[in-house]
């Protein structure tokens, strides 16, 4: 028993009750299994992983449409920020696909603008990681986004080599990535100029220590998908 | 040899959340373990904690005790008044050396006929999993209760 | 006059564009500090918490560094850790903040950091603490900050409210607080709080460019002379980004972009140059006033 | 030595398809005590019912359990039956084998064993009932409604209609409740005041009402029948007999700046006001924070110039106690204050407002004499944004539920402005329209098709002023939740409803429970939905839930009938499932020692003191006393004693051990 005043199951109003916030997640969870019993959709499908692993619940969003309108980045996305959504809600693969190879899961910027206006308060920019991380290990992320992907791949690459993110190194890495050779190159100087950009990767993070927990995420992710 | 070990569980319901509850697993034809015996109270108000002892020292080995949500008692306070005197009793009976795992508190609104088949199952299996509650039926065989 | 005010200690994660792009806001941040008898403790042996780019392609990562930061911090004997840059306080913040309500996450991270987790300690960001100090930075002002400025607080500091539980969502006061306190004027207006954009800066200057855009429209429209903020990322999509951004205004803005740390700085009287003023793209000047004036050095 | 007879029913194959009955009737005859055990297809069927009564006269039974179904269910018809064949009601008894076993067991030994404990539970209940007498208690046949809203007004008028008097009390200085401040009303648009003030007056002038405005319930003691009302009138610091509402006093009151709450603060009122021109009853009220004289001790000018002396500075709040014997309340709502909606503005932009300004910007009475304006700058807005669910259907803002009158109400406010403003554009944010009711729908349709409303589906994630305009930043879900971004000049929220300030003190007061949201609870959300948990305290209108008019008068006269249907019994009985306290002859007298900890359990204040005199009158000691009217019999005095001094009977501790000593 949580926390028993928050239980609005009441004798008198059966009827209000289900609706009830408490009361209301149980009987979501169980009606969500029992609408599609043994099918892939049920155990295995995003929505019920994100549930799972990412503790967002696709099935509490009403599709008020909240989120996208205001979305910053909504003008990028070729799906709205509440379709992306939607695509999971039907749990079927051909939507759950469409939702991966998305331009819109890379243009998100990560405001938490929808989350903190969300009426149902669903986690979505939660959902856009998870998104984010299953289209790349499904290798299905978006070709438009490349430049995105490769900034996000090469930053963390910085920080698994030195612990901390060295700015020149990231940039010029992603540089590679992308082919943007001259892109930026007019400020680049300036910020080196203007003791912006070390030209030197900083020392004092423990870079072993660092390694070592990525390589253990690494191992425990491919536990998990296994 | 002798059958596998099935607990003698006994139930304290008030008559009109827990035991109307009840009522609704039924209707709604939810199995449940049979070992319960329920014992029937207008409110959780009106059950002295003496009960529970001597559910135990009639050989109950384990006791479940539900009434209606906070807030939503049908005498308006009763249900609050066994929660505290459940604080209380629970720490003497702990003093006692009742083992408290057997004593289940909880709350089944007339709402709530899968939560009582749910609490009835955990209860009966944890007892179960514990076993004959001997230590205190010996002393109820020796007289002591 | 300093006596009465006891050193107030607090851990400190500098965070890496503090220690990059943003060396002014660091500058600007440890000179005030020491003014306001602020001792930043920073974490030893700190590493990157992963923002912004950690989260979005790699949610164990994202969790497992901030929180060994926070482990780090802990040790050494910190209840609290003040992250200035924005996006690093919303990291930290929003992992210690699922450790606390999901044990299936927590036991993930405790696996991977191969410890386990106890009570961590509480983040702050750079608003928060001088908030706690605000009565200090008043009696020390030398040259009164007699500019208008637009209060810039961006996503992070204030978003998602549970997790960061910090001003209001949405019109946060905060830092027009501190404004006021040195003799600033502040203007209200309407995108204190909407994205600028953030980790795009690289990747997307174009999407930095509209967004910014809208921000300089509405801040030099209701006569802003500055931009204040209190992020890295903010500063260098609204400085080192104005290019993009005036391509996209009719009329090109060269209002300056100034940490809160460098206002106080300045009305402490303190010097441009150690404040690291002259780091900044966009030349910091402010329509003459006599008072502005002195405070060139 | 009693004679316990046991009828097992089969209920058809419920029971016997599960359990083996004619096992637990042999059982059963094993049992002591039990002298007859018989199973049979239908108990509750006529000639079940026949056998249960022949056996009782035949076997000559002094006590009977029927092991069928739930007692819920049909106790009362068995009690019947006993009564009928001969012997208390209270001598019978049921064991569940139903609900409580067969449903909810596989068929098979352990179930049966069940069954046979259940049956054994009861008999060495059943032998250990002793008869009881239903208590008969007498009705005072007055009905205090509290609220003086359309639900208020309603009931009062149908109780006092049936002949029994009313009080009604209302705690604003006049009736009328929400219903007064409305322009028009959907689905007809005919005008709100137009058809409430008639009823206004009808209450005013009904003899049978007694008219408490500006008064507020105190304290309810009692129980059904039997209440007593503590009322307080406030001191309006007029003299009502006097005063013939003139109306003079407010002209030439110097404090002039007040906002209007009847107005919703669109206009301005003096500190000595009659809330509106059609108040009832239609006489001022000192604004004791606001005025002058309370203020500073000076000025004084009403007094001056009241033409009939009706000012009484010096008047006291009065304290009136009353018997009642059943209470309707009709307490109504609240809408959500504008300043919840952080993306809105927090309430800092005038021209966002919510749905009851609207209402008064609309209403012919109103401050504009029903021209659409802005609050800012009195323009008339050309473009117009409504926003329904604002508040509602949101968990973030603790509103879950659906408020209900919004989506009819906002279609409704959409009409009426396209109707007062020629050419102007209206636009409404919607996420469900919710017009199930008798042409409700046809209205939507109508707002839509003949009056070109916009309907967008998407709820709006910002509002903002920008150039003295409000910058809307909405969604159209139906084209791919693509961002939709008006410039309006004025916005209406359709705010949320919530329970009214203070409900659940109210609640507390009136021991009626209340649900998470602080609506007042109904007995049986479909059964009985005007009636509380409380017996003789029954519900109308907007205090239970979100309702619009005619769903809320509906109400209203359902619970006037089940109050007409409760005056209209000579005198009340009631189950006899009381508590009582032993008493014993002398020396002992009683084994309560008086400590009164049931006193501090008992949740209906039926613990009464007692003493108990020699015959020189001289107490010898005081003893607790169970007033049989007040104790619901919960039981909780019971295992609060500590000498075990009270008892409840039909559960006393002799009952209850006994059941337990048989498992």
């Amino acid at each position: 028993m949580k926390d028993p005043t928050a239980d609005p199951e009441k004798k008198a109003h059966t009827a209000r009750a289900q609706g009830g916030r408490a009361s209301g997640r149980e009987k979501h969870m169980s009606s969500h299994h029992e609408s599609m019993p043994g099918s892939m959709s049920a155990c295995h499908s995003l929505a019920a992983r994100l549930e799972k692993e990412g503790e967002v619940r696709v099935a509490d969003c009403y599709q008020c449409g909240k989120c996208s309108a205001g979305c910053p980045a909504a003008e990028e996305m070729d799906v709205a920020p509440s379709q992306v959504l939607r695509l999971l809600q039907t749990e079927t693969p051909k939507h759950e696909d469409r939702a991966l190879r998305s331009l819109a899961i890379w243009m998100c910027v990560g405001c938490e603008t929808c989350v903190t206006r969300c009426p149902q308060e669903v986690d979505l920019p939660r959902a856009m990681d998870f998104l984010r991380q299953e289209s790349l290990a499904r290798n299905l992320a978006n070709r438009d986004a490349s430049d995105v992907v490769a900034f996000h791949k090469a930053f963390i690459k910085s920080i698994e080599k030195t612990g901390r993110l060295f700015e020149l190194g990231m940039i010029g890495d992603y540089k590679i990535r992308t082919g943007h050779f001259f892109k930026d190159l007019g400020v680049a100087p300036t910020m080196l100029f203007k003791g912006k950009l070390g030209l030197l990767p900083h020392g004092g993070a423990n870079k072993r220590e660092v390694a070592e927990i990525f390589a253990r995420a690494r191992a425990a992710k491919k536990e998990s998908q296994a | 040899m002798a059958d596998p070990f099935e607990p003698k569980m006994t139930a304290f319901v008030c008559n009109w959340c827990t035991y109307a509850g009840a009522d609704l697993t039924g209707t709604s034809r939810i199995k449940y373990q049979s070992n319960v015996r329920v014992i029937r109270l207008p409110c959780t108000g009106r059950i002295d904690f003496m009960l529970v002892m001597k559910a135990f020292s009639r050989g109950s080995d384990g006791v479940i005790i539900s009434g209606c949500h906070p807030n939503d008692c049908h005498y308006t306070s009763g249900n609050y008044h066994a929660r505290r005197r459940w604080m209380v009793f629970r720490d003497l009976m702990d003093f006692m050396g009742i083992d408290l795992r057997r004593v289940t508190f909880s709350w089944v609104s007339a709402a709530e006929g899968a939560k009582w088949a749910e609490l009835v199952n955990e209860a009966t299996n944890t007892v179960r999993a514990l076993g004959p509650y001997k230590e205190v039926q010996q002393l109820a065989v020796a007289g002591i209760d | 006059m300093k006596s009465g005010i006891q050193d107030l200690q607090v851990g400190y994660f500098p965070g890496c564009s503090l220690q990059g792009s943003s060396r002014d806001f660091a500058e600007s941040l440890h000179l005030v500090a020491k003014a306001l008898s602020i001792e930043l403790c920073e974490v030893p042996e700190w590493n990157c918490c992963g923002a912004s780019s950690g989260h979005m392609i790699d949610h164990l990562v994202s969790m497992a560094l901030p929180i060994n930061v926070l482990l780090k911090a802990q040790k050494a004997g910190l209840d609290r850790v003040m992250a200035p840059c924005a996006s690093c306080y919303n990291r930290l913040a929003t992992a210690r903040h699922e450790i606390a309500h999901s044990p299936a996450s927590k036991a993930q991270v405790e696996k991977v950091l191969q410890t386990t987790i106890g009570k961590l300690p509480r983040v702050l960001n750079v608003l928060e603490l001088l908030a706690e100090v605000a009565d200090r930075i008043g009696p020390k002002v030398t040259k009164k900050f007699e500019q208008t400025v637009a209060c810039y607080y961006g996503c992070l500091l204030v978003r998602p409210a549970k997790v960061t539980g910090f001003d209001r969502t949405e019109e946060p006061v905060e830092m027009d607080k501190l404004v006021a306190a040195v003799g600033g004027k502040t203007i209200d207006w309407n995108f204190k709080t909407e994205c600028c954009g953030a980790s795009f800066s690289v990747s997307r200057t174009a999407v930095v460019g509209r967004l910014g855009a809208k921000i300089m429209n509405d801040a030099v429209g209701k006569k802003a002379e500055a931009i204040v903020v209190a992020c890295p990322m903010c500063h260098s999509n609204l400085d080192l980004r104005r290019g993009e951004i005036n391509q996209r205004l009719d009329v090109k803005t060269d209002i300056p972009v100034l940490f809160i740390t460098q206002v106080i700085g300045l009305a402490l009287g303190l010097s441009e140059k150690e404040l690291g003023l002259g780091r900044h793209f966009v030349p910091v000047a402010f329509p003459a006033k006599p008072v502005a004036a002195a405070t060139v050095s | 030595m009693s004679r316990v007879g046991v009828f097992i029913c089969h209920c058809g194959e419920n029971i016997a398809g599960t359990v083996d009955v004619a096992a637990v009737a042999k059982a059963a005859l094993d049992m002591p005590g039990v002298v007859h055990a018989i199973e049979y297809k239908y108990m509750c069927s006529d000639p079940g019912q026949t056998m249960l009564k022949d056996a009782i006269r035949d076997k000559r039974l002094d006590g009977v359990v029927v092991a069928a179904c739930s007692p819920r269910m049909h106790e009362p018809t068995f009690r019947r039956t006993a009564e009928e064949g001969g012997i208390n009601p209270y001598q019978c008894e049921m064991a569940n084998l139903r609900e409580h076993c067969s449903w909810v067991h596989e068929k098979g030994e352990p179930t049966t064993a069940k069954a046979v404990d259940l049956v054994r539970i009861q008999v060495e209940k059943v032998k250990r009932n002793h008869p009881l007498k239903p208590i008969r208690v007498p009705i005072t046949k007055k009905a205090l409604v509290l609220g003086g809203g359309i639900a208020g007004i309603q009931a009062a008028l149908d109780i006092a209609n049936t002949g029994s008097p009313v009080l009604l009390v209302e705690k604003s200085p006049s009736i009328g409740g929400h219903m007064s401040q409305l322009s028009e009303t959907f689905p007809t648009l005919d005008c709100s005041q137009c058809i409430l003030t008639p009823r206004m007056v009808e209450v005013a002038r009904h003899p049978l009402i007694t008219l408490y405005t500006y008064s507020e319930l105190e304290k309810l003691e009692g129980f059904i029948g039997n209440f007593k009302a503590t009322i307080r009138k406030k001191a309006r610091k007029i003299d009502e007999k006097l005063c013939n509402g003139c109306g003079v006093c407010q002209q030439k009151c110097p404090v002039k700046k007040i906002p209007d709450q009847f107005n919703e603060g669109l206009s301005n009122r003096a500190a000595i006001y009659v809330p509106f021109p059609q108040a009832v009853p239609n006489k001022p009220v000192i604004d004791l924070e606001n005025c002058t004289f309370f203020k500073s001790g000076k000025c004084k000018a009403c007094e001056k110039l009241c033409p009939t002396k009706a000012i009484r500075f010096d008047q006291e709040d009065q304290i009136e106690v009353h018997d009642v014997g059943a209470v309707v309340l009709a307490t109504g709502y609240k809408t959500m204050p504008v300043s919840n909606f952080s993306e809105y503005g927090y309430g800092k932009y005038k021209d966002v407002i919510d749905g009851m300004k609207f209402e008064r910007l609309a209403s012919a009475s109103g401050p504009t004499g029903g021209a659409i304006k802005r609050p800012s700058d009195g323009k008339t807005p050309e473009t117009i944004v409504f926003i329904a669910c604002a508040g509602s259907r949101d968990r973030l803002k603790g509103v879950p539920y659906c408020s209900k009158i919004c989506c009819m109400y906002t279609a409704k406010h959409a009409m009426l402005y396209q109707h007062k403003v020629h050419g102007g554009k209206a636009t409404i944010f919607y996420m469900d329209i919710r017009a199930a009711g008798k042409n409700y729908d046809e209205f939507v349709r109508r707002a839509v098709e003949e009056d070109g409303v916009k309907y967008v589906r998407g709820r709006v994630s910002r509002v903002y002023e920008d150039g003295g305009q409000l910058v809307v930043k909405g969604v159209d879900t139906l084209l791919g939740a693509e961002q939709v971004e008006i410039r309006a000049d004025m916005v209406v929220l359709a705010t949320a409803v919530q329970a009214q300030d203070g409900a659940e003190e109210l609640a507390q007061t009136l021991h009626v429970s209340y649900d998470p949201y602080k609506f007042f609870a109904e007995a049986h959300p479909k059964l009985r939905p005007v009636e509380t948990n409380t017996a003789g305290i029954f519900l109308a209108g907007a205090c239970q839930a979100p309702r619009d008019i005619p769903e809320t008068v509906a109400q209203a006269s359902g619970a006037a009938v089940k109050v007409a249907g409760l005056f209209s019994q000579p005198e009340l009985t009631r189950e006899p499932i009381i508590a009582v306290v032993d008493r014993q002859p002398p020396p002992v007298f009683s084994h309560c020692v008086g400590c009164f900890l049931c006193k501090s359990a008992c949740p209906y204040q039926a613990i009464e003191e007692e003493p108990i005199k020699n015959r020189n009158g001289d107490v010898l000691k005081v003893v607790a006393k169970v007033n049989p009217g007040l104790c619901q019999g919960c039981g909780t005095c019971v295992s609060t004693c500590r000498t075990k001094a009270i008892d409840l009977q039909g559960f006393s501790n002799e009952q209850v051990f006994a059941e337990l000593m048989s498992i």
